[in-house]
């Protein structure tokens, strides 16, 4: 089922939670929607979920207005931030609950409710914990529970708010690979709310950036990270060095050094903020072909995949620099060394508008 | 040494100081009352409470909790739903509202009822007039227990579906149950404790109420005598280990609400502890 | 909105509600009486109400039950008043059951003549019980107001007994003073000055005096001070009879408002009528009230002291006026209080 | 419903639930004391005025008021101690004594009345130790100060311990590691930690103390201007059918109450909300 949202706005008291925001989710999609927290990410989610009021727009599910659609009727299966399981019922009952309180007519019998459940815990790996209590369990089973309660009535859509936001770091990927397996094989249209770029990256099908109330953004993981429509989400979506800087003739002048900015044709010199991700730095021992900035090496970080290193640039910026273990081998870099800085790319860079 | 505690010495002198006072207000009063009551032996205690006077007493102290308890907990559960899930105006002016009664004489809320029932009161003629007995009858005498009573359950019931929030109804409402389904499944069973840690508050106080009663009551022996005033008739006819005996009861009574609550809270406890 | 859940609410309060008011307010089956007394006639009603229902039986052949409520007189009548459905009501004063004539007019205020000896079939007095010993040697009213004297009476306010230990007092002093109203003011602040406890009621000064061991006196009732003697005759207590005391006259009444709706009249009439029968008045002289037929005041001669007794007619001008002079706001009892 | 007036919920019965509740309130509550206002309004406003300022009166409320706070107070202290005590320390008995500290609010007030007035009464078990050290027990505003504190100690001890229950170990401990001694933590960080919730239980057990009847009365004394509290104060003049001047008495007890019930919460909301809902 597709959802669409049209022209949503939401407001508590002075404070503009959702600012006209519209949005399509296509049928089968695994949608991420990623922003800071207050951002407006989770009101969306309720609004779609009927959980909540929207106070003008429109909620379509496969075209259809929702408005008046009890939250009940939507098909919808909602995973909560703290999951939300009911305290007083085993593992079993938290399952079973939503087949149990079908109408009578279409409510499975004991036998059927007892075979889905059963599925499902093999499904979700937890078969041993059935008869136990929520608070036996870690927030990972809970977490896994929570999503197995909500597929028990076969929802039309999946909606999850910050589904592994309260969890370790290790049971935390493992769930997020665990979830993009689960819906290559289900295909159930699924919208989940995380402030974690990571998180979004490594399992959406389509990230949309919030902040503030609105959409910045909407796209794939690489286009969203590759192509940002602003700072804002070049800022959210990873690390990312700034410099204010002057362009002219495909370079960037920083102080009295003119930096060479491959890509970028500039008619009139013009005052510009020039936004460089740690990768997209070169780093060589003596002036390279093109001109370059020199720095010094302030500190060295070398466990990971990428070597990071900080330096200190003769124009007094600080930058953030990522280099492969290899070059950092060539380059035996050593604290307190100078270094000279070439660019090999730009993220992103925005004209300012000067005073003067 | 940890932190989090004090010098042995001092640690004593607190717990001594707890205790002695402890003894002084609580435990005295108690061992004072059995003291009495089995003053004059096991048979006068047995017969004061075999007495009609006392056993009718007992049987109407009995009936008006029966009744004031359940339509305070019918509020309680409404009030605290209303209150602890909604967000809407004048919620503070209403919890005030309703502690109001606690602060309210015992005397004053006799009274009050007086002033509507009563003979000379605003209804009184057309009560009387269609023969309908409120003030110095069981009508009286329940409601004047069900105004002191009045918060008890709602005061329970407040904070515990305040600190449970509304994420499990939610839950429940988004697997496809009814709003009904979802009170009865959900919201009551997760109240359990409270429910009933609140309807036994509420009933050690309407089987305790004496104040309010007193002044609706007219005293009719083996009528519309409540325990506790039962107590203060005994007393007034010199039968002190007799008033004691009756008093005993309603200490019984006390301590067995007390022992209730302790376990409840214990398995409350243990159900918290992950 | 569900209306199942309405349906269920709406239900619950119905029933729950419903049973309170079909309780039944009176006892059912047979004729019922209920008389609404004040403190100290427990004992002599619990006597009386057995010998009247036997007597009732045996004339008419039908059961019938007393109900008794007793609490202090003034609050009684308020009762009655608030519509407490008493069919007779047998007060420590007239005043109490004037009070309810005039605000309830559920029976004429002429009731007093309505019955023989102004409606009151027995009469008692205020005497002094001290304890064993007598220890401070006190014979009389003056011996009260000695420093160091205390003396255990009731807040004469909210109980009736009280304000006849008040007007004893006052009229005691009247007489030795030649009828001098600033000295017996005077006489009457130094007594109470002399109380460490004001209880509200009658019963709640005995308590003191017996059984917190208060006070070296205490003023009652004549009937209450022979059963505190007999009921803690442990303890040796003593009556001691001033040498003069008041005539207190405890008034009983037909409710006419409540035997009317009740169809208790001639019940109700036969109940008061019978306590001016030889058997009342014996069973009144045996609680150490004082009887009014001859024949049995002739029997229990013995009994009761000798003392001289004023009326409340002659030295105070009746309740209505003894009311206004010393017992309501900013009264006498009130300006004695209010003083120092 | 008006809008904005509540916010928008999926959740059923907010219609049902808060029209019974303010139906119900009004019914047993709202109504029945705005009798009394009705009531007192046969009297002017002078004669109102008078009343209440009688000299009887003021005695009286200075009595109930007086006593009230006193017992609030010694509850504050030995409240807050009990509580500390049940929270932190283990001693045999613990249990025991956690549990009967609701025994005030269980046992029927007349029942403590009499029970406490045998205790205090020169002749009782107490009583006579105080006797020799010359106190009052019973029969003297004293007494009623310990009836009173019987009474309220339940409030205090219920209010203060859950929140010293929840009390972040961490906070003491950060205390401790940033030099403060014991007593400069207890002091510093922890009571004013609780001290929203001791003014909320003192609050309680104060305003529960004013209007106190069974327990008081029988170990009061009842002296008119020494002994006398309010509420017999509004029970003398039922008894002498003076329905409004007793009506005219309890609004003057219900009006000083809120206004010292409204002071305080206000006061307690001041205080919590610099230590912020966390």
């Amino acid at each position: 089922m597709s959802i669409e949202v049209r022209n949503i706005h939401k407001n508590f008291g002075q404070f503009k939670a959702l600012n006209n925001v519209s949005l399509k989710v296509e049928n089968g999609e695994l949608l991420a929607l990623l922003g800071p927290s207050g951002s407006g990410k989770t009101s969306l989610l309720r609004i779609v979920a009927g959980l909540d009021f929207h106070d003008a727009g429109q909620v379509l599910f496969s075209g259809q207005d929702a408005r008046d659609q009890k939250v009940k009727d939507r098909g919808v299966g909602f995973v909560f931030q703290h999951y939300a399981l009911f305290r007083h019922m085993t593992v079993f009952e938290n399952i079973a609950f939503g087949l149990r309180v079908q109408p009578r007519p279409v409510r499975p019998s004991e036998q059927k409710i007892r075979e889905k459940v059963t599925e499902l815990l093999k499904l979700i790996q937890l078969e041993w914990v059935v008869d136990r209590y929520p608070w036996q369990l870690s927030g990972g089973q809970r977490q896994r529970i929570a999503l197995a309660r909500a597929l028990a009535v076969k929802p039309r859509v999946l909606l999850l708010d910050e589904p592994f936001g309260s969890l370790d770091a290790q049971v935390r990927k493992e769930l997020r690979l665990w979830l993009r397996r689960f819906h290559d094989e289900s295909h159930i249209t699924t919208l989940f709310v995380t402030h974690d770029q990571e998180e979004a990256l490594e399992v959406a099908d389509r990230i949309v950036v919030m902040n503030q109330g609105r959409i910045e953004q909407v796209g794939t993981p690489e286009d969203v990270y590759h192509n940002p429509v602003n700072a804002f989400v070049l800022n959210f979506l990873g690390n990312v060095n700034f410099f204010h800087c002057r362009l002219a003739e495909g370079k960037a002048i920083i102080g009295d050094t003119a930096l060479e900015v491959p890509g970028l044709s500039v008619d009139q010199p013009k005052a510009a903020k020039l936004y460089v991700r740690p990768n997209q730095f070169r780093l060589s021992r003596g002036p390279g072909k093109g001109t370059s900035l020199k720095a010094v090496v302030e500190f060295i970080n070398p466990a990971g995949t990428l070597v990071k290193v900080n330096l200190k640039a003769d124009t007094g910026e600080r930058l953030h620099v990522e280099i492969t273990q290899e070059e950092y081998r060539q380059l035996k870099l050593v604290k307190a060394m100078a270094v000279f800085v070439s660019l090999k790319d730009v993220s992103y860079s925005e004209y300012v508008q000067t005073a003067a | 040494m940890n932190t989090r505690t004090e010098p042995v010495v001092i640690r004593r002198l607190f717990i001594g100081i707890a205790l002695g006072f402890f003894g002084l207000f609580i435990v005295l009063p108690l061992i004072c009352v059995f003291y009495h009551a089995f003053s004059k032996g096991w048979v006068v205690y047995l017969q004061a409470l075999a007495h009609p006077d006392a056993l009718a007493a007992m049987r109407l102290t009995v009936i008006t909790a029966l009744v004031a308890v359940p339509l305070n907990l019918v509020f309680g559960v409404a009030a605290s739903w209303a209150i602890a899930k909604f967000d809407f105006k004048g919620r503070d002016l209403l919890l005030s509202l309703i502690d109001l009664p606690l602060s309210v004489s015992p005397v004053i809320a006799g009274l009050i009822f007086v002033l509507i029932f009563g003979a000379q009161g605003a209804l009184g003629p057309w009560l009387r007039a269609h023969n309908i007995h409120v003030i110095f009858a069981l009508p009286g005498i329940i409601l004047a227990t069900i105004f002191v009573t009045f918060p008890m359950v709602a005061r329970e019931l407040i904070p515990v579906m305040r600190s449970q929030g509304n994420e499990e109804e939610e839950a429940a409402l988004t697997l496809g149950a009814s709003g009904w389904k979802t009170f009865w499944m959900v919201s009551v069973p997760n109240i359990r404790w409270g429910i009933l840690y609140g309807i036994i508050l509420c009933n050690a106080r309407a089987m305790g109420e004496f104040g309010a009663v007193s002044v609706v009551s007219g005293h009719i022996r083996g009528l519309t005598n409540t325990l506790p005033l039962h107590v203060e008739i005994l007393y007034n006819e010199y039968q002190s280990a007799a008033a004691f005996a009756a008093a005993s009861i309603l200490v019984l009574l006390a301590i067995v609400t007390l022992v209730a609550k302790t376990v409840i809270e214990a398995v409350i406890r243990r159900g918290h502890t992950a | 909105m569900n209306v199942k859940w309405l349906g269920v609410l709406v239900a619950a309060v119905l029933v729950v509600g419903g049973a309170s008011f079909a309780a039944p307010a009176r006892a059912e089956g047979g004729l019922a009486l209920l008389n609404v007394s004040y403190d100290p006639t427990r004992e002599l009603y619990q006597a009386f109400n057995k010998s009247f229902t036997d007597f009732w039986q045996k004339k008419t052949g039908a059961a019938v039950t007393v109900q008794q409520s007793h609490g202090g007189s003034g609050k009684q009548a308020r009762s009655v008043i608030d519509g407490l459905e008493a069919d007779v009501v047998t007060l420590a004063l007239a005043y109490d059951i004037d009070a309810i004539a005039k605000n309830s007019g559920l029976l004429p205020v002429d009731w007093q003549t309505r019955l023989p000896d102004n409606s009151a079939p027995y009469t008692s007095t205020i005497v002094f019980v001290v304890r064993k010993g007598n220890p401070l040697q006190i014979k009389d009213w003056n011996d009260l107001v000695k420093p160091g004297v205390s003396v255990i009476t009731p807040n004469p306010k909210t109980s009736g007994g009280a304000r006849w230990n008040y007007l004893a007092a006052w009229g005691y002093a009247l007489k030795n003073f030649n009828n001098d109203e600033a000295k017996a003011r005077e006489f009457v602040a130094a007594l109470y000055k002399n109380v460490p406890v004001l209880d509200s009621g009658a019963r709640g000064s005995t308590t003191t005096f017996v059984e917190r061991k208060i006070g070296d006196v205490l003023l009652a009732w004549e009937n209450e001070a022979y059963l505190v003697v007999n009921q803690f005759s442990a303890d040796g207590y003593e009556i001691v009879a001033p040498s003069l005391s008041i005539l207190a006259e405890p008034a009983v009444a037909l409710v006419d408002g409540n035997v009317d709706r009740h169809g208790t009249r001639s019940l109700a009439q036969a109940y008061l009528e019978y306590l001016y029968t030889p058997e009342g008045q014996e069973i009144a002289a045996q609680n150490h009230y004082r009887p009014r037929l001859a024949e049995v005041v002739q029997k229990y001669a013995g009994q009761f002291k000798q003392i001289e007794l004023i009326t409340i007619d002659a030295v105070f001008g009746g309740w209505q006026k003894a009311q206004q002079t010393h017992f309501a706001d900013n009264g006498v009892f009130d300006q004695i209080y209010q003083k120092k | 419903m008006k809008p904005g007036f509540v916010k928008k919920s999926i959740l059923p019965g907010f219609s049902l639930s808060l029209g019974f509740t303010i139906f119900y309130l009004s019914l047993i509550v709202l109504i029945p004391l705005a009798m009394l206002f009705i009531k007192s309004s046969s009297l002017g406003m002078a004669q109102f005025w008078s009343v209440i300022t009688a000299d009887r009166t003021l005695a009286a409320y200075r009595l109930s008021f007086g006593t009230a706070f006193a017992s609030a107070c010694v509850n504050a202290v030995f409240g807050s101690i009990v509580a500390w005590v049940l929270v932190r320390y283990s001693f045999p008995g613990k249990r025991i004594v956690d549990a009967l500290v609701d025994f005030p609010l269980a046992l029927p007030t007349a029942v403590a009345g009499i029970t406490l007035t045998e205790l205090y009464a020169p002749t009782g078990w107490i009583g006579q130790f105080l006797n020799v050290l010359g106190i009052k027990g019973a029969f003297s505003p004293f007494g009623i100060t310990v009836a009173l504190t019987f009474i309220g100690l339940p409030f205090v001890v219920r209010t203060v311990q859950p929140v010293l229950e929840d009390l972040d170990p961490q906070i003491e401990e950060a205390a401790a590691s940033l030099g403060a001694d014991r007593w400069q933590t207890v002091r510093l960080v922890i009571l004013p930690v609780i001290f929203p919730a001791l003014l909320t239980g003192v609050t309680l057990a104060f305003a529960r103390a004013i209007g106190e009847y069974g327990s008081v009365i029988f170990i009061a004394g009842n002296m008119p201007l020494k002994t006398e509290i309010a509420p017999l104060l509004i029970m003398t003049k039922l008894e002498q059918y003076d329905y409004a001047g007793a009506t005219a008495i309890a609004i003057g007890m219900l009006l000083i109450s809120f206004v010292l019930l409204a002071a305080a919460n206000y006061f307690q909301w001041l205080t919590s909300k610099n230590l912020g809902k966390v």
